[in-house]
């Protein structure tokens, strides 16, 4: 997502995707994949790309195209991450000035409410998918999500 | 003005609107589904948002997720482009409600043309000739051999609760209809458990003529000539010409002033397409397309009109700055649609396109989202390219045609580029000597 | 009507001379040296020949080559394209006698046109205004004063013998040309060992404005309206445009009335172009291309006219079928030339094209022979393609223009398309308010 | 070169490139090298060839266009290989119906004339750059050739 007065969701790898992306033209290759840690980024020239779609932004380079992240890219296939179903505005709290439904650290139970998305004027409450802990929050109070965004990572 | 919209389609219309707003200083606001992420429309858009997995009644279709994407951009208003929600009138209704602007018709007129009896009913009331028919049922054999005398030979039978053909039968007069009643009834009855039927004039060889026109809803109302669009197969039209090449300079004006009229009474306010079919120097209605269509880039060759920037200029509420005696048509345009599909068979052939280069030079348009490397998802219409060819004259513009063609390169799918070969070098095509039926028959040729 | 026609060019204008070969019906022969062996214009004639290693003097300049492969492919005509043998007189005689068409004007016409100094004596003959000058040498302070006076200041002093500068002196008033005189014979007699020195008016601020003219030999002439390409880096064209923004009707209808006159009275045959220095409403003969242009372009854009074609139809002998009365001028359109060089210090930038897509959609033409995949060689002009757009007005061509070059992808060299758009966003530029020093005062601004 | 009514002059590795890149698309490989005697030809996919053009046509593939080999391409750089200096018609005698210059065989001297090209009416004589002999004869008595062309063998 790219939206203009509101911060896009954070997008932990798209600065080494980019860098990647120079290396390949400066390089000449066809193809660099790179793993460290968890990620394993795969990019390629002119053609398909694995990980990400920021290279392949690169043909259409003179247009002012900020980097747009297929929904899902974003970590969101990472088993116990909890994806945004809608398009919608987050709201970490059920009020504002009362505390969060969760913070990082807290263990949730199944189906317990870990954030709301509005849309169209209606508060969707998104649940735990299973127990665990609350590892990452991906998304600030409102935010702004589209489909597939991360919103939170349970452990 | 507006300044901000968001376009609620995909591919090549999508861009068409992006680029139409560009140009009128409009930012834009792509929506898409996960399948379109890196598609061109999205990535020149100034902002975009994923609004659903492929399935496009999860994404395209999606009127929460559209509504919601429209909330959070800011945008002021909506272009719904063509197919997917853009002839929703309970659509452009919530668009309204939700204060945004609907860039089309009102949801009065969307909902009248779409209710294709009512719109029928609609242009006879607005003096639109319709095929004839007899004005009720045919119960019994007198009553249908009086019908078919007044409305003339060859009839068709159709069942009253019909359609998808059962209960149609075909007569070329009164023997063949005395056969045919008792079938067409037997036949009505199995199927819709009903076994009216009514008849209506069956037109043979017509060719498929519609008229594009504007309405600022204020009084204004201009056309931009006439689309032959009789090259269709199976109902899918593959090249678009204008001028036909079947009419005459006085059937033209007809048709030309029957359109504007209705649509003056109509109180019209948008772009929209009035289809007829035309035999015998005679239109009848079809249907009323109340928005923006997919050939509608050939009446923007010959009239110098940019279709779309008079739709949103019309939908921000400023009134068509443009009189007919303005419009000077003038030439040959002609639209080549390029499909991701096998030739023959009409396969679909979705996948990565490992070359592309589009023709170019005087006279060449091509109104297209694909590029080198992108690949053609399998989710959606195999509309991947639009050729369009404007010349001084008919000759001119197949003679450029050709040799666009003959440029054209898309590698790694198939697509109804050699196709469109076969037909530029058609004898019959070239002669503009063809109807709705013609393609399918050209289609059936042994090669 | 020829049935084949040999293009002794290469890149762009040889593909543009092509596809008006394709849309006429005439086979094709492309000559090519070593290094364009696969270039597209090449690739898509009916045939080709390789005619010498890449320098261009052993093969675009080679003319027994060239003729040698019109004998062996039995080629009707030759079309010279612009730039390399187009205005040989020589070569043209060469061609005819060898029992080829030569397409373009008589060889006196290029011969004629091709001396600057019998050109302008030509142009006063033929009432065409010239930059005022002194009749001859002003050998005394008096007599340069005395001329001065006639011809208004301010006024340049040049060596006869001269050129590159040398003996040049620039004074404003009668106290500078006192002091310059004398520096002016003695620079003179320095550079040339002669000190005989004259003087013409010395335009500041002149836009460079030219007419687009088609002559058939026969008393048919028409003029395609001006183009102004005053928008040059030391004395490159970069951009043009059509109506030029300076223009009144008034001026401009004098212009043309002066262009089409001397065309008749010269019994010009082919098409041709006169240029003219503009400066506080006057317009001074330069010189006149007895050939296509690179810009031609955009004169089709807002006349309809194709020039090539009515070029080759004139070479084959037809005459004019076009009357003035006939030509409606209107919009606007612009030229952007898309160079292989650096937009900054414009070194070339020849090399292998990583990624190439070209804009499209209404009001986009793009004449280019490179594609992905293709290197550009460095022996050649650096210009890769030419982006041409139209609008209905200024205004609109202006926006239309931001968008394409917004979607214009050129990957793996550099190339002129950041300094488009840097123009385009220029104020000055948009105003239209610049003349044939602006460009390089443009580019030696900070930013 | 391709030329209408006359036949271009024969081009030995064109084919086998046809096949190379027959196969690489088949296959679905972005190269292939292949070597084999003194030919060594490697075909990549939309991007650069060495030894050939061929391949790198396909991206025009819709127009009608029968390969056209760089001029020196079709075994032109081989060692002793005589290339036609100028466009013209060749003639491997003197005069009609008199014996020619040169058969397949013959031992030549340097300098020795091998072959005719008319260019412009004027006879053009093309002489053996070194002594050896006559390996094989590539061009027929009136074919028309372009500048590069392959003529003749010296060993």
């Amino acid at each position: 997502m790219r939206i203009g007065n509101r911060r896009p969701p954070p997008v932990p790898d798209a600065e080494l995707i980019r860098s990647l992306a120079a290396l390949l033209d400066e390089t000449g290759l066809s193809e660099i994949e790179y793993e460290s840690g968890g990620t394993r980024i795969r990019v390629a020239k002119g053609g398909t790309v694995v990980a990400a779609a920021a290279p392949a932004l690169a043909p259409i380079g003179p247009a002012p195209t900020p980097a747009t992240l297929p929904a899902g890219a974003n970590g969101a296939d990472h088993a116990g991450m909890v994806t945004s179903p809608m398009v919608g505005v987050v709201y970490l709290a059920a009020q504002p000035g009362t505390p969060p439904f969760v913070r990082i650290g807290d263990t949730v139970t199944e189906g317990q409410t870990l954030l709301i998305i509005e849309a169209m004027k209606v508060m969707n409450q998104i649940r735990a998918p299973q127990a665990g802990r609350v590892a990452q929050i991906l998304v600030a109070d409102a935010d702004a999500v589209e489909y597939g965004a991360a919103l939170m990572l349970i452990e | 003005m507006f300044e901000k919209i968001l376009i609620a389609n995909r591919g090549e219309i999508a861009l068409r609107i992006h680029r139409a707003c560009r140009e009128m200083g409009i930012k834009t606001v792509a929506v898409h589904s996960t399948a379109d992420s890196t598609a061109m429309n999205v990535r020149l858009a100034d902002e975009s948002v994923c609004i659903g997995p492929p399935p496009a009644r999860a994404s395209y279709l999606n009127v929460a997720s559209i509504l919601s994407a429209a909330a959070i951009t800011g945008a002021d208003a909506i272009h719904p482009g063509l197919g997917f929600l853009s002839e929703n009138a309970e659509f452009a209704r919530l668009v309204e409600e939700h204060g945004f602007t609907w860039i089309g018709p009102s949801p009065e007129h969307i909902a009248l043309m779409g209710d294709k009896v009512r719109a029928k009913e609609e242009a006879r009331r607005l003096g639109i000739p319709t095929v004839p028919g007899s004005p009720e049922a045919v119960a019994t054999l007198d009553a249908a051999i009086e019908a078919a005398r007044l409305v003339g030979y060859p009839v068709l039978l159709k069942a009253a609760a019909g359609g998808g053909g059962r209960g149609m039968k075909l007569a070329h007069n009164e023997a063949q209809l005395a056969e045919a009643l008792p079938l067409a009834q037997a036949e009505a009855k199995a199927a819709f458990s009903d076994d009216t039927v009514y008849l209506e004039r069956y037109l043979e060889r017509p060719r498929h003529i519609e008229v594009q026109l504007i309405g600022d809803g204020d009084g204004g109302v201009i056309h931009l000539g006439e689309r032959d669009c009789s090259l269709q197969r199976s109902h899918q039209k593959l090249l678009e010409e204008t001028p036909s090449p079947a009419l005459t300079p006085a059937s033209r004006q007809r048709l030309q002033t029957i359109a504007v009229n209705a649509l003056k009474k109509l109180g019209y306010k948008s772009t929209g397409t009035m289809e007829f079919l035309y035999q015998d120097g005679e239109f009848y209605f079809i249907e009323m397309n109340t928005r923006l269509q997919v050939e509608h880039p050939i009446s923007e060759m010959i009239s110098g009109v940019d279709i779309v920037r008079e739709q949103i200029r019309i939908a921000a509420g400023e009134p068509l700055n443009i009189a007919q005696s303005d419009i000077r048509l003038s030439g040959h345009a002609i639209e080549c649609r390029i499909n991701a599909e096998s030739p023959d068979d009409f396969r679909p052939s979705p996948g990565r396109i490992s070359e592309y280069h589009a023709p170019g030079g005087l006279g060449i348009r091509v109104d297209s989202a694909v590029y080198q490397g992108y690949s053609v998802p399998p989710y959606y219409d195999s509309l991947i390219a639009k050729l369009v060819i404007y010349g001084a004259n008919r000759e001119e513009c197949l003679m450029r045609l050709s040799r666009a063609l003959g440029e054209y390169v898309i590698g790694g799918i198939e697509t109804t580029l050699p196709l469109h070969q076969r037909l530029v070098d058609d004898p019959g095509f070239r002669r503009g000597d063809y109807h709705i039926h013609w393609l399918d028959e050209f289609l059936a040729r042994p090669r």
